[in-house]
């Protein structure tokens, strides 16, 4: 290696005035845009579920919260003199979200006054995308069953039973006005109503969607397709969901219900001997109502859920809790909506306490007991 | 039950006696009265028992402060101050945004002289506009001098020069300085505190607070030589000492690249503002009215440019 | 078993389903003035507990013994009670001063504020239903509805200071800044709390 | 595999430069060489314009205990000594050197005097290490003789090999470990034994095969294990390839040699071979030449002082070029000049011909920067502590000064945050508040004192 390399003039270089920033000086291809569209992608499989169940309406309704949703944002940072980001499709999600969680049925207002306090109260007023505290769809759905609960809680819900799945956008078929599976929980939350809830609608058709809801929800399977894509993706972490079904499940598996000034369900049951039925009433909770489009679409919100990945997971811990609290002994058939809002609330705190071990540091007690 | 009517059954049965409108008045303020007593009673002996000793004058103190928590003093904001004055007896002029007044209210409060305290304003000691100082690189990153200043010393090609990017006028509590449409910060001395914000944010150490009274300054800091300066900006310093020789007073001197004004023999003569070949040494008294004519459009063209 | 359960869901109600400050939206100054940093909220939320929990049990027993029996309950109710409640608050301050300096100079002027904290007034009102039943009963229902509702509102407070810690640091709009934005986050917060609509 | 939390994998562009073999870089009409070439003091010249130097003489002594002295990478005579643009400092002190074309080398140096290892004393080695200058070859030009000589009280058990070379894009230890296996295990066998260690490990990421292969059949002798590690930056990074291969955590604040350990980059190895047993102080380096501007990409050997403009074109790098890097895209720098000279630390070079615009937006937490973070800090709430300019919290509550400034969070932020160098700010002010502060100290010690002095007067 010592030879010497003999003296030659190079070519000079031009260069001209060259770009200088900090490092890295690379990026990751994903961006917010590529991010917000992924999940407009994952919604697409419950998007078909519901137009199949609820025929034109369902697309009708969410195309009217999507246009309400991306012309508020629009308008909002056009006031603020902001530069207009609608392309990143976060407020796409934003309209399908709040339309996803919205009867077919509901008059043209309701998605289209809902999609504007979403984002301009929820979102837009604490400074835009990424500074929101509560998922902006669930604050619109929360305000629509606040000032339109006629429209929004209805005690039947329209839908297109199986036999009508040969005319796909419901012309010339009847639809037929039920109670929800939770509704009808509701009247009967114990293990003694169950088999008549299943006569009405079995596990299959939760699973499938053939059952009346809200529009994106009735299908667990469309949205666990959707929660794959997510996952796949790295748009949510599997963490959170987990958590959140699996506390629903082990919820509803050990807490008794009053019925009739006497305790059953629960682990009542299960000492009893009912731990089959049981175990089943926990599985229909599962499927039923608006579990996984929570689990997998809202509270796994990177805005509005935790950093860290112990946050996610109690965070996820406490909205199932509370889904579970509320479906068991509160006054709506459902509670996913208000279960992510109110941890929501608590986001900041949950953050604040699960920040991570530094590399080279001792946990608090592990220095406290050194 | 347990009552406590029996003391009171006299007033009780006079009352039922005679269910008058007086009556129930009467005693609707016996009840009230007899009420307030033992509650006063009992406040009175947890003062005794939870008193704690302050000094009136720290509030005193506080009230003829600004409150903008500038941290002129030297101190962590104004209650710090406060404390300092009364408790550890620090001087009573050291607010600069109070200035005089609040100098003279401290000392009437604490009994002791005011001191001499001599308005200052904060001068930017660098003409080096976008149009006239040249830029070596293109940078992207955080919009903040100190950021830029790490990243291989910013921008400007001259590396003592102001980068520009606002970081004084996001320091200034009051509001003092503004962006002007040419690239260069400027100060509203009519807002100016003297508070000392800008010469700490200012990674150039451009800032200096001089007394209103001095009209003439030096605005240039390149030490860089002559040569390298006029290569670098338009208006830099080039050493070449025509002020030196200009100057009747001996009071300007050209050390290590750089005009110097000795601030003691300085008669804001302007003899040196005319001598200069780069226009950088300036007469305040006449660019006063220029810079408050530039900052106001800056203002405007600010709003503009938000507004497109 | 039945009566416990009663107390329960008494307890549960005053501080979740009917909370005072996201229900009942009583008590907001010292909900909006002292949630900017959690840690003050938590001293101004135990503040209250004690402060409603004496109010509670004191102004029942004074209404009930003494006010009752002389038939000016209808007459002097509030003034009597605002009395209590401002004497108590001076006598907490008293002792917060004293026991600890840090905690007095964060609450700063909102401790006298709990005096008239219309949460404290609201809670001893809402006492005012145990009136009919025994006199040990309705104290311990006071009481528990004082500290019930003081829990409701710390857990308000805590939840709300948590996100104006954050509030500072976000680019919100002009228009929003300071108390605005703490009112739509306080509105938000409260469709949050409308989950627990008849739970209990 | 082994390997440590966090990190990411960019895509690594090495396929550009891997191929190609170490080739020698004619000298330039001019070598500038930097006084400033390590971490700690520079050096201080001791040569005049006009001396005739030959290849390892002194030019400069060291400045301190941390520095290290630089010697004249070519024969030839010294034209000027005076401030010259300097890569990392902006500007520093030089001695320019016109090389006279014999390239000879000085007295005593360059013998292969065919001295066997083992008869070299432990002191020796360190006290050769340090006057042929060798520093870390792998950027962070650390003096090498200083991290081979620690305190009394602490002990280094364990020699990490670093060959992880976990930078995009730079292929230079790639090629070092490759052709020059043999110098790479001598030279580790002389840091173990300088330092008293009882074990001697070298790591590698997997994406170098070939080069693992090579060194393990030679290290075996030696007893020294060749540990693949997992593809993923910063795999290199000091206190991440301890964690990963021995399974310790250097504390917050501290050093490897806190956990008995000692890590040195795989061409310090072979420099510091050359210097103990060739005699031979540091005058070249293996530097990765490489990017879409540079149509000749490679791995050249080159002399320190070689200028950036001079070793640019005979990489073939021509106009449109936008953005010039220092290092590898992850921590190196980037240039506004090609008027820098190579330094010892130049592991390579990056000529990129796009320059993307990444705008800013808020921070939507969507977590990946914790994820990434190899220092378990949650960059996020930096960041967004940054923007609202409360440096102090995020120096006193969110860990800033943990910060190794790899670039994980900012390479993963799908808002485009530049939030290393939010925290490189943080550390800025973090240094000015000290200073502040000791000098407030400082007046108050004085002021008490003056009172003191008057009372008793």
């Amino acid at each position: 290696m010592s030879e010497a390399p003999e003296k030659r003039e190079a070519a000079p270089v031009e260069l001209g005035t060259l770009v200088v920033s900090s490092s890295p000086h690379l990026r990751a291809p994903d961006s917010i845009g590529q991010i917000m569209w992924t999940v407009v992608l994952a919604l697409l499989p419950a998007f078909c579920a519901a137009v199949y169940v609820f025929g034109i309406d369902a697309a009708r309704v969410t195309l009217l919260a999507v246009a309400a949703a991306v012309a508020t944002e629009a308008a909002c940072q056009a006031l603020r003199r902001e530069r207009v980001t609608v392309s990143d499709g976060s407020a796409v999600v934003t309209g399908v979200l709040l339309a996803f969680v919205l009867p077919a049925d509901v008059s043209w207002y309701v998605p289209v006054v809902g999609s504007i306090v979403a984002i301009a109260v929820a979102k837009q007023a604490f400074g835009g995308l990424g500074c929101n505290f509560f998922n902006p769809a669930l604050i619109g759905r929360a305000f629509l069953q606040f000032a339109f609960a006629d429209q929004v809680t209805l005690a039947k819900w329209r839908f297109l039973p199986a036999h009508a799945f040969s005319d796909l956008l419901g012309s010339g078929v009847d639809a037929v006005s039920q109670a929800t599976p939770l509704a009808v929980l509701k009247g009967a939350p114990g293990p003694a109503g169950l088999d008549a809830l299943y006569r009405q609608y079995g596990l299959g058709d939760l699973v499938l969607g053939n059952v009346p809801g809200s529009i994106g929800e009735v299908s667990a399977f469309a949205l666990l397709l959707g929660g794959l894509i997510l996952v796949a993706n790295r748009c949510i972490n599997w963490r959170l969901p987990a958590a959140m079904i699996a506390t629903v499940a082990i919820s509803v598996l050990l807490l008794p219900v009053r019925e009739g000034g006497a305790f059953t369900g629960g682990f009542v049951s299960i000492l009893h001997g009912g731990a089959l039925a049981q175990g089943k009433l926990a599985l229909y909770h599962l499927f039923a109502g608006g579990l996984f489009l929570g689990a997998f679409f809202m509270a796994t919100d990177m805005v509005t859920s935790p950093i860290t990945a112990r946050g996610q997971i109690v965070f996820g811990v406490g909205a199932g809790l509370l889904v579970a609290l509320i479906r068991l002994y509160g006054g709506y058939p459902e509670g996913v909506c208000y279960a992510i809002l109110l941890m929501n609330a608590a986001r900041p705190l949950i953050d604040r306490y699960t920040r991570p071990r530094v590399f080279g540091t001792k946990r608090r007690k592990e220095a406290e007991r050194a | 039950m347990i009552s406590l009517a029996p003391p009171l059954m006299p007033v009780l049965a006079a009352a039922d006696a005679a269910p008058s409108p007086v009556g129930t008045v009467a005693l609707s303020i016996l009840v009230v009265g007899l009420l307030g007593a033992v509650f006063g009673i009992i406040l009175f002996v947890a003062s005794k028992k939870f008193a704690v000793k302050t000094d009136p004058r720290v509030e005193e103190v506080l009230g003829a402060l600004p409150g903008a928590n500038c941290g002129a003093c030297g101190l962590a904001g104004c209650p710090a101050y406060a404390e300092g004055v009364v408790l550890k007896g620090l001087a009573v002029n050291l607010c600069a945004p109070g200035g005089a007044k609040a100098a003279k209210m401290i000392a009437a409060v604490m009994g002791v002289e005011p001191g001499e305290s001599e308005r200052r304003v904060s001068v930017l000691r660098c003409r080096g506009s976008r149009a006239r100082a040249k830029e070596r690189m293109e940078y992207r990153g955080v919009a903040d001098c100190r950021a830029a200043a790490l990243v291989l010393g910013g921008p400007k090609a001259c590396t003592y020069g102001c980068l520009g990017l606002g970081t004084c006028v996001e320091a200034c509590p009051f509001g003092a300085i503004v962006m002007g449409a040419d690239g260069l910060p400027h100060v509203l001395e009519a807002r100016c505190t003297a508070c000392g914000r800008c010469v700490d944010a200012c990674p150039r150490h451009l800032y200096v607070l001089a007394p209103e009274k001095r009209t003439v300054h030096v605005l240039c800091s390149s030490r860089d030589p002559g040569r390298a300066t006029r290569a670098a900006c338009e208006v830099g310093c080039i050493a070449c000492k025509a002020c030196e020789r200009a100057c009747k007073f001996d009071a300007i001197h050209v050390v290590d690249n750089l005009a110097v004004i000795d601030e003691e023999k300085c008669k804001n003569c302007g003899a040196c503002v005319r001598a200069c070949p780069q226009a950088i040494i300036g007469d305040f008294r006449k660019m006063r009215k220029a810079l408050a004519a530039s900052a106001r459009s800056a203002t405007n063209a600010g709003g503009e440019a938000a507004a497109s | 078993m039945d009566t416990f359960i009663e107390y329960f869901r008494l307890f549960f109600s005053v501080a979740l389903v009917s909370n005072l400050v996201l229900a009942k939206f009583l008590g907001l100054c010292p909900f909006i003035g002292v949630t900017k940093k959690t840690s003050s909220a938590v001293g101004m939320g135990f503040a209250v507990i004690f402060v409603m929990a004496l109010a509670s049990v004191a102004t029942f027993a004074i209404y009930k013994l003494v006010l009752m029996p002389l038939g000016l309950e209808k007459a002097l109710n509030i003034v009597v009670f605002i009395l209590v409640i401002a004497s108590l608050v001076q006598f907490v301050e008293m002792v917060v001063q004293k026991v600890s300096p840090p905690l007095y100079r964060a609450l700063g002027i909102y401790l006298p504020l709990i005096t008239t904290n219309c949460a404290v007034l609201g809670v001893t009102q809402l006492n005012l239903a145990f009136r009919d039943g025994s006199f040990g009963a309705g104290l311990l229902k006071s009481a528990i509805q004082g500290v019930g509702g003081g829990l409701g509102f710390l857990l308000a407070m805590i939840l709300m200071s948590g996100m104006r810690e954050r509030l500072d640091t976000l680019p919100l709009p002009k228009a929003m800044k300071g108390v605005p934005i703490a009112f739509v986050t306080t509105a938000c917060l409260a469709l949050a709390f409308l989950g627990f609509t008849g739970m209990a | 595999m082994r390997t440590f939390r966090g990190g990411v994998h960019p895509h690594d562009h090495k396929e550009l430069a891997r191929e190609a073999a170490i080739e020698p870089v004619p000298l330039p009409e001019r070598l500038v060489v930097s006084m400033n070439q390590q971490l700690g003091a520079p050096a201080k010249a001791v040569v005049e314009p006009g001396a005739e130097v030959l290849r390892g003489e002194l030019l400069g002594e060291a400045g301190g205990f941390v520095s290290a002295p630089v010697h004249a990478p070519t024969s030839g005579r010294v034209v000027d000594v005076a401030p010259h643009p300097h890569p990392v400092a902006g500007s520093a002190p030089a001695v320019v050197i016109e090389p006279d074309g014999r390239d000879a080398w000085a007295e005593g140096c360059d013998r292969d005097s065919g001295e066997r290892l083992d008869a070299v004393e432990p002191g020796e080695i360190v006290a050769r290490i340090r006057e042929a200058g060798v520093v870390g070859m792998g950027g962070a030009t650390f003096p090498t003789h200083v991290k081979l000589s620690p305190p009394k009280d602490k002990s280094i058990e364990v020699v990490i090999l670093n060959g992880c070379e976990c930078e995009p894009y730079l292929t230079a230890d790639h090629r070092l470990m490759l052709e020059r296996t043999a110098e790479v295990v001598s030279g580790l066998r002389l840091l173990v034994k300088a330092v008293g260690a009882s074990r001697g490990v070298i790591g590698v990421e997997a994406n170098k095969p070939d080069a693992a292969q090579a060194l393990s059949g030679l290290a075996a002798e030696f007893g020294f294990p060749v540990e693949v590690l997992r593809v993923k930056y910063p795999q290199g990074a000091e206190k991440q390839l301890i964690k990963a291969l021995t399974g310790r955590e250097v504390p917050s604040g501290g050093l490897p040699m806190d956990v008995g350990c000692l890590v040195q980059n795989v061409g310090t190895a072979v420099a510091a071979h050359e210097a103990v047993l060739r005699a031979r102080p540091v005058t070249e380096r293996v530097c990765t030449v490489t990017g879409r501007g540079a149509a000749r990409p490679g791995n050249y050997l080159v002399r320190v002082g070689m200028p950036m403009a001079h070793l640019l074109a005979h990489a073939g790098v021509r106009g449109g070029v936008r953005r010039l890097v220092l290092g590898g895209p992850m921590m190196g720098l980037a240039q506004w000049t090609a008027d820098v000279p190579v330094l010892k630390g130049t592991s390579g070079v990056l000529a990129l011909m796009d320059a993307p615009e990444w705008k800013t937006r808020a921070c939507i937490s969507c977590g990946r920067c914790v994820e990434g973070c190899p220092s378990y800090l949650v960059p996020s709430r930096l960041s967004i502590l940054a923007e609202a300019g409360a440096f102090s919290e995020m120096i006193d509550e969110a860990n800033a000064l943990d910060c190794i400034e790899c670039g994980v969070c900012t390479y993963v932020c799908p808002a485009r945050r530049p939030i290393v160098q939010w925290i490189r700010q943080a550390k800025w002010e973090a240094r000015i508040r000290k200073m502040k502060a000791d000098r407030v100290r400082a007046e108050e010690a004085k002021r008490a004192q003056e009172k003191e002095s008057a009372a008793t007067a």
